[in-house]
């Protein structure tokens, strides 16, 4: 078998050495009744070539987003990244190593998470990030338990506009931990609701901007409520490219800000591995989940980085610990760090004003197909349209003519009623006559 | 090491390191910045098409909601930024590189198809919330992995949305907290032994239970006596690993299972060592009701430095209907996936994350499945038994074994007891290793262990590869009994950098790069 | 280097290396063995199908014709052979490492996107052979590849198939030798100048013509009274690489051109160092009759230790119809291969290798020029010999250069001059660059400067790294003439290995590993 | 622009330094005629987005080996190459480093040219090979200009077997050094017609096995008549996997072998970069053309590699060399080589055995198509066959259908008289159900 040194003549000689008649022996400890005697009913071994084809066929039953007209978004983003980033991440260094826990031979990883938080600070504006979650919406989970433990107060908010997904999530979470969410009706616009919601007993806010439904909020006035409530806000962004064009969290008063990391460096891939991106206020720290890596010296006083304040964690304080994540997201974060490494600020700045335009360039093309009504005030890249008909239905008949239409908010949150409501999502990545064929395609469909 | 020196005599001490360079680099090792210490402030590696930029700058529709000040991070060219990272790179230990014996992690060969594959198109370039009908060869994509997975642990269901380990115990626990509330009943204790993982407490309090501690064996098993002791109607759930953290398999497992169900708990199993047993023994068969799986572990999912990973739970007959959604099910030739459920049992856990999982490690675990096949994955545990027992029993002679007798699992626990007098400790043990071309092995784990070092050497490694590894550490011990303490409290002093001041780094923290330094 | 010592004073050389390991490993440094000292003499690392194998063993069709004895290599597991080849290419310097300052081999960037390209299945896969209605792509890129280089040249033809420079070479010289023929002209002699690169001659000699060499004059440039007086009836060609392998314009090339064509021979360029002028100016204005174009140069196909490159030839008017075959046409809308000519100027010269030339080169080279653009590609000739007159300016301090008057174009050339009296060569000077973390610049050429060394630093250098480049070869120079000869003639120090024996290599060769060793 | 390092500033700035008003200074040496004022006539810069859309268009306009039935071989063969193959050729330490002329930071290259010379050697059945040619064409070429060398004969035998590019390419560099060759006629069977060829002024005879009609034949008596004569044998094989199986040159007598390495590691490349093969006896060693790379030692008695006996390359000896080839095949060597590890002998003869059990399969579908005539009679994995139609129409109509029926002979040489022979060949990525496809398909076109 290619991927198993050992020979037979190799097997024979290590029993000796061990002293065992056979590889039986050493399974001696399994009761009787539960020993396999023979492998188990699956298909036996294959060559690479016949698994290569199989699951290049089954890969070919799946269209791919660039494979023609693409407008979903709605949490996750088709973006273009650039070739290198999936060159470098290749690098048996890089793919094949452990968590840093042995510093002296792992400064590769380590230098790239002390770049990784750094970058996160810069594009959440706040002064601490850590070194990755699995993602936005367990990201935004622990963020509130995190806010629990800081409060000790046991009631989340979670505004209307907060993406479904997030809001189940963190509802499995807080639940566990005997926090109660209240969830408030999906809306575009959530400012009067949620502050309305804030009371003594509230934990949290969880906002998010742009929220599931494109909408861009100045959450200013939310984190006012909140901390005059003692309540912490946690902002939510699942779109990382806004941040190069949008008020940042720390800007608005955001105490923790969490965001999906996946549009820069990492490619759909149907729902994971993504990252999770994590900043808080410097007073929070502690209470931080997740690894953290820090700067420090070594014994001949040269700059080195190693993961630190580990005693929040689970290999230390076990029951006691913030979270209990040990294995992250670490070459989503090495990803994420390569391609904003060659963005930068200007990049960054450039490539959401990109994805503005384009989507300013689909809202006029949608708004002008009789019976669509463009539901959103201040996008970025997305935007929620009302049909005159089920949008999942739309959504499938189009998927028909190979145009993958967007979002039907009813996917994410079937009871909420909103079953005409698409969400369409443009990216540096969509063309005009992409565009076009959507409208098109879009008013047929309608006129029907 | 004679193997590796043919021709290569070791070289002179007087010579080597004579003129060293004024540089921060040295041969072709280079020394690297910081990426905000390149300049590029104003910089940016990413070009983007004139016509593209066309009315970019109307931000109308944004006016009172951009960023106050810009964003200020350097952008650097392509040749800049390839040479950053390559040059990083090269500071990494690998599996790659040298055997990375870290016990409990099973750092394996990763197969380079199985990254190829994740890359397809079909794969890589698909969105979670396109319409079911052109996501077809995904959906069934997962509902072959999640067959596989049954199969091999003989257990009726699995959810396959958890993350990685830890977040494969969170959906256990609650899929058994779900079972219990169900019935009314709010058990509020979960039994695990001294010897778990931290993610084991750390989920069980995250899932809102109390932790009560286990006794051991002096064999490094569970006390069935103590379990038995302490199992009452307020335990929800026992969590015990196995094979178990100290490298050994857990001998009255049944007998645990018979005793937590007669005291109405479940048996929650953690299953980050399946790679002992793929194959040879199905934990269906054991009385387990619940267990994560690392792909990233046993299914040989890269660790990428730290993640992703992947943590599939299988459940058993009476947890199943309490597991998390989404799942896939066939449907009129096709798939269906199931995002929203009715009834309690389904609604009770909820979602344990946006979406549907890690797409990008199923398509790699099933790859490496498929590979191996029902008979390469048996022969997989029965290699990676073979592996750490050759290994116990060539350094057993110079290091001390807290659990001598029987063979090990997967890995070979030792502690510091032969390190007694020397002066040496294990941490100083592990870093000389490093200095021989080697990772150390997982160090002071598990906790039962006093200066515990656990080697787990995995299937993928040559008998060739596992030599070298013990003559080295079998030279090292020799040269520890033989007092030549300095080369172990100094070391390493031929990596990257010398031992790093962990102390410094948590008292003051640095956590990101400031202009003012 | 102070840039490079941010919080990182050098390492204090008494703590350097005490404690060598006794393995052939050192921290991340791996020493290696060959792959047929790692066993697996009868195992292989490739799997097939048990399907496949059903009747293989029937060999009755080849009786008589099998081997005596099998086939003896040695065949390991992908986790080995990976390990074997990483450790390997450890050893190794790379432009992704840093500055590669080889004059002449332009060894720029190599730009990730388009590695990602020529592996798409429509380039990659595709049979030379297969009919051309199925390779309709293929041929429109070299259609396209061929537009770009007659542009950016000013060529009216381009002649794509040759592998390499030299092969581009020997296609040119073939061309104007059938044009000659053509007209019954016999002539016999090539005129090259001294500095002229190794492949010129070796090529005259292979196309079966006679070299002689042109004087130089004292800045450097082709001396015209010297052509003009060699210039006969008797010479078929005039070849001169421009800019020179001196780093330096031929001012005179238009007239280089006018007495050549008066002379009735053609005007061959060595298109080598076309990099240092793409863009601004077109060859075709000179008077040029043939160039090659190195695209593993110019147009950044990677070097890959060695190659592959492409060497495609621009024609004139007066050479294009005797381009070898194949070539792409454009017909009713689509594209044909025309694989076979008639009449005689087509025959003459014939087909230069099998198939169509470097495929997987062209689609490289074009995605480099489309990624560029023409204002791209000339602001790349503009950075080029910015980069190289900045080092020029800044050495040029401390090491003698032999043309010190105007501009060099896209490299500097140093001499050796400045190390007399040191006792140390410019050799010497070039291994002690490598303890420093850089790479050697082309040392001995051209053969008319003296311990000529020539810096080539290319486009993509940033300004960073052209200051930490100068700084280490200021500060080597430094050390030169402050007499630390031991330094340079000992060097390196801290390669992978020490200077190597080329003399004893010679002596008493051994090509290829033998059991008896 | 993303490749280019230096801003506006540092080109000011390093202006400065050099003391040029403009960058105009620095190119004044250019006649006043030739200066481009600006950009030529082409398409400005693009992104990266926009490049890799232009170049997949293209890609999609051809149709991949492996997308449908497929039996193309004549000199390229399509072989399945194991993934971890193109991982390590593209690491940057191999992929972006020069000729090992600094052996002291070139070892990995060196070694592995050092292992790639002795697979060769095993390979060929003879002592030295070199560390590559451009291709297999190249090399048989230039082993007829080391013959002439050698024997200080000119004249050049060519079997009838002998692929016509490989004719062709030797003809052309022959004709150059004044080497005359005489070309015998196409056929399947060419041991009478070369022997009775070689005469006194013959300085080598080019035999292919497996020859361009897939004959496989054993030269010993060839070899025999050739040495009686004073001439050299030149063995030339296209395809490598063939080596696993059959008789090698140097057990049959060959003086020198060349081969077409693509097989081994390389992809089809629309036929480039291939590499060459080329091994010879030890006596011939110092006419070899191409580098050789030799162990030895460092200064330190430690075993190394270098590129030696250069005396006989063109940067050394000039136009006394013993060919002008410089850049040669160096990473598709270094894939041959990676493959050539994975595979091992074992391997090796298993894929040559399973790539004859597929041509077996093949021969027998097609012999059972009436009007199909089989002409090879011992082949390996691919061979001739006789239609009652033009090959070349009949070519074109498969592919209409999506089959690539083969190579019709006259593609490769249309003056031989042959157009009703196709060229067909099987390795182990043909599947049986593509063979029953193509059989079918046949048989339904002859019967029109
Ligand atoms: C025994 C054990 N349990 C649980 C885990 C947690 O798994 P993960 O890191 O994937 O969350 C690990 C991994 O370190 C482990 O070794
Ligand atoms: C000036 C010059 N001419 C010709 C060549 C030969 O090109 P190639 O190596 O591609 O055959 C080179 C490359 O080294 C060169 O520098």
């Amino acid at each position: 078998m290619r991927y198993l040194p050992l020979t037979p003549d190799d097997r024979a000689e290590m029993l000796g050495v061990i002293g065992a008649a056979s590889i039986d022996d050493l399974f001696v400890d399994v009761p009787a009744a539960a020993r396999l005697s023979a492998p188990v009913d699956l298909p036996a071994f294959a060559s690479e070539l016949s698994v290569e084809r199989s699951l290049s066929a089954l890969a070919a039953k799946n269209r791919p987003a660039g494979a023609g007209p693409f407008f979903c978004g709605a949490g996750a983003y088709r973006h273009h990244v650039p070739a290198s980033v999936d060159h470098i991440i290749q690098r048996s260094e890089f793919l094949t190593s452990y968590t840093p826990y042995q510093p002296e031979i792992a400064q590769g990883t380590l230098q790239v998470l002390f770049e990784f938080q750094t970058q996160v600070a810069a594009l959440t504006g706040l002064p601490v990030a850590n070194a990755s979650m699995y993602d936005g919406s367990t990201a935004c989970a622990e963020a509130v338990l995190m806010a629990h433990r800081l409060t000790k107060r046991r009631k989340a908010v979670l505004s209307g506009g907060l993406h479904p997904h997030y809001a189940e999530t963190s509802w499995t979470l807080a639940h566990s931990a005997g926090v109660a969410t209240t969830r408030l009706p999906a809306a575009v616009d959530n400012e009067a609701a949620v502050i309305a919601a804030i009371d003594a007993d509230t934990a949290c806010v969880v906002v998010q901007t742009p929220n599931v439904f494109g909408q861009v909020t100045d959450v200013t006035a939310i984190a006012q409520a909140a901390h005059a409530a003692g309540a912490l806000l946690i902002v939510v962004t699942t779109e990382t490219v806004s941040y190069g064009l949008l008020k940042t969290p720390g800007e608005m008063g955001a105490d923790i800000a969490v965001a999906e990391g996946q549009s820069i460096g990492n490619g759909l891939n149907f729902g994971g591995p993504y990252v999770g991106l994590f900043a808080c206020r410097e007073a929070l720290l502690r209470q931080m989940p997740g690894r953290l890596c820090g700067e420090t010296v070594d014994a001949e006083g040269r700059r080195g980085f190693v993961l630190t304040l580990s005693t929040r964690e689970q290999h230390i304080r076990r029951d006691k610990a913030t979270s209990n994540i040990c294995t992250n997201s670490g070459l989503c974060a090495l990803a994420f760090t390569i391609h904003m490494s060659l963005l930068g600020g200007t990049g960054m700045r450039r490539l959401a004003q990109v994805n503005h335009a384009k989507a300013r360039t689909l809202k006029a093309a949608l708004a002008a197909v009789p019976g669509v009504e463009v539901l959103t005030g201040a996008f970025f890249n997305e935007f929620a349209v009302r049909l005159p008909k089920d949008a999942a239905g739309v959504v499938e008949r189009l998927a028909a003519k190979d145009i993958l239409a967007g979002v039907p908010y009813s996917r994410l949150d079937p009871r909420a009623g909103l079953d005409d409501v698409l969400l369409v999502c443009a990216t540096e990545t969509t063309l005009d006559e992409d565009i076009a064929a959507l409208a098109g395609a879009l008013k047929a469909e309608i006129a029907q | 090491m004679t193997m590796l020196n043919v021709g290569r005599p070791t070289r002179p001490e007087a010579l080597d390191d004579t003129h060293a360079p004024a540089a921060g680099a040295k041969g072709l090792v280079q020394d690297e910045l910081l990426i905000f210490e390149l300049g590029g402030w104003d910089k940016t590696g990413v070009d983007f098409a004139p016509e593209d930029l066309g009315d970019v700058s109307d931000l109308s529709d944004l006016t009172g909601l951009t960023r106050a000040e810009p964003l200020v991070l350097p952008g650097l060219s392509e040749p800049e930024t390839l040479r950053h990272y390559v040059r990083l790179s090269q500071q990494n230990h690998a599996i790659d590189l040298a055997l990375y014996p870290l016990g409990s992690c099973t750092m394996k060969h990763n197969p380079r198809l199985n990254e190829k594959m994740a890359r397809l198109a079909g794969f890589i370039d698909i969105h979670p919330l396109q319409p079911v009908s052109t996501v077809q060869g995904a959906l069934e994509l997962m509902d072959q992995l999640a067959r596989w997975l049954k199969t091999l642990t003989g257990m009726p269901a699995v959810a396959l949305s958890p993350k990685a380990g830890a977040h494969g115990e969170l959906c256990g626990l609650l899929a058994i907290r779900a079972a219990h509330e169900a019935r009314g009943d709010g058990r509020k204790t979960v039994l695990a032994p001294t010897s778990a993982h931290g993610t084991n407490p750390a989920t069980a309090a995250q899932a809102g239970y109390a932790v009560r501690e286990i006794a051991q064996t002096a064999d490094g098993r569970v006390d069935l006596s103590d379990l038995a002791a302490k199992l009452g109607p307020d335990v929800a759930a026992v969590m015990v690993t196995n094979p178990n953290t100290c490298g050994l398999f857990e001998r009255e497992v049944m007998e645990i299972a018979r005793l937590t169900h007669e005291a109405g708990a479940y048996f929650y199993c953690d299953g980050a060592n399946f790679n002992a047993i793929v194959g040879r023994v199905r934990p269906g068969d054991l009385g387990v009701d619940a267990m994560h799986i690392n792909l990233h572990k046993t299914f040989s999912t890269p660790h990428g430095g730290g993640g992703p990973g992947a943590g599939p739970v299988v459940l058993s007959a009476a947890l199943a209907a309490y597991a998390p959604k989404p799942w896939v099910v066939a449907s009129g030739g096709g798939f269906a996936l199931i995002e929203e459920a009715e009834g309690e049992a389904a609604e009770a856990l909820g979602r344990l994350c946006a979406f549907h999982g890690q797409m990008g490690m199923y398509v790699r675990a099933l790859a490496y499945m498929m590979s191996h096949g029902s008979d390469g994955l048996r022969q997989v545990a029965e290699d990676a038994v073979l592996n750490a027992n050759y290994i116990k029993a060539r350094l057993s002679g110079a290091m001390t074994t807290p659990f001598p007798d029987g063979p090990c699992m997967h890995e070979a626990l030792f502690d510091d007891r032969w390190l007694e007098g020397t002066g040496i400790t294990t941490l100083d043990f592990a870093k000389a290793m490093i200095d021989v071309g080697f990772h150390p092995m997982t160090m002071y784990f598990p906790l039962v262990v006093h200066g515990a070092m656990l080697i787990e050497p995995t299937e993928t490694e040559s008998r060739r590869e596992l030599d070298r590894f013990c003559d080295a550490l079998l030279e090292l011990a020799a040269a520890a009994k033989a007092g030549d303490a300095g080369r172990f409290t100094g070391a390493p002093f031929h990596a990257p950098l010398r031992r790093l001041d962990e102390t410094l780094a948590a008292r003051k923290p640095r956590l990101r790069w400031t202009a003012e330094g």
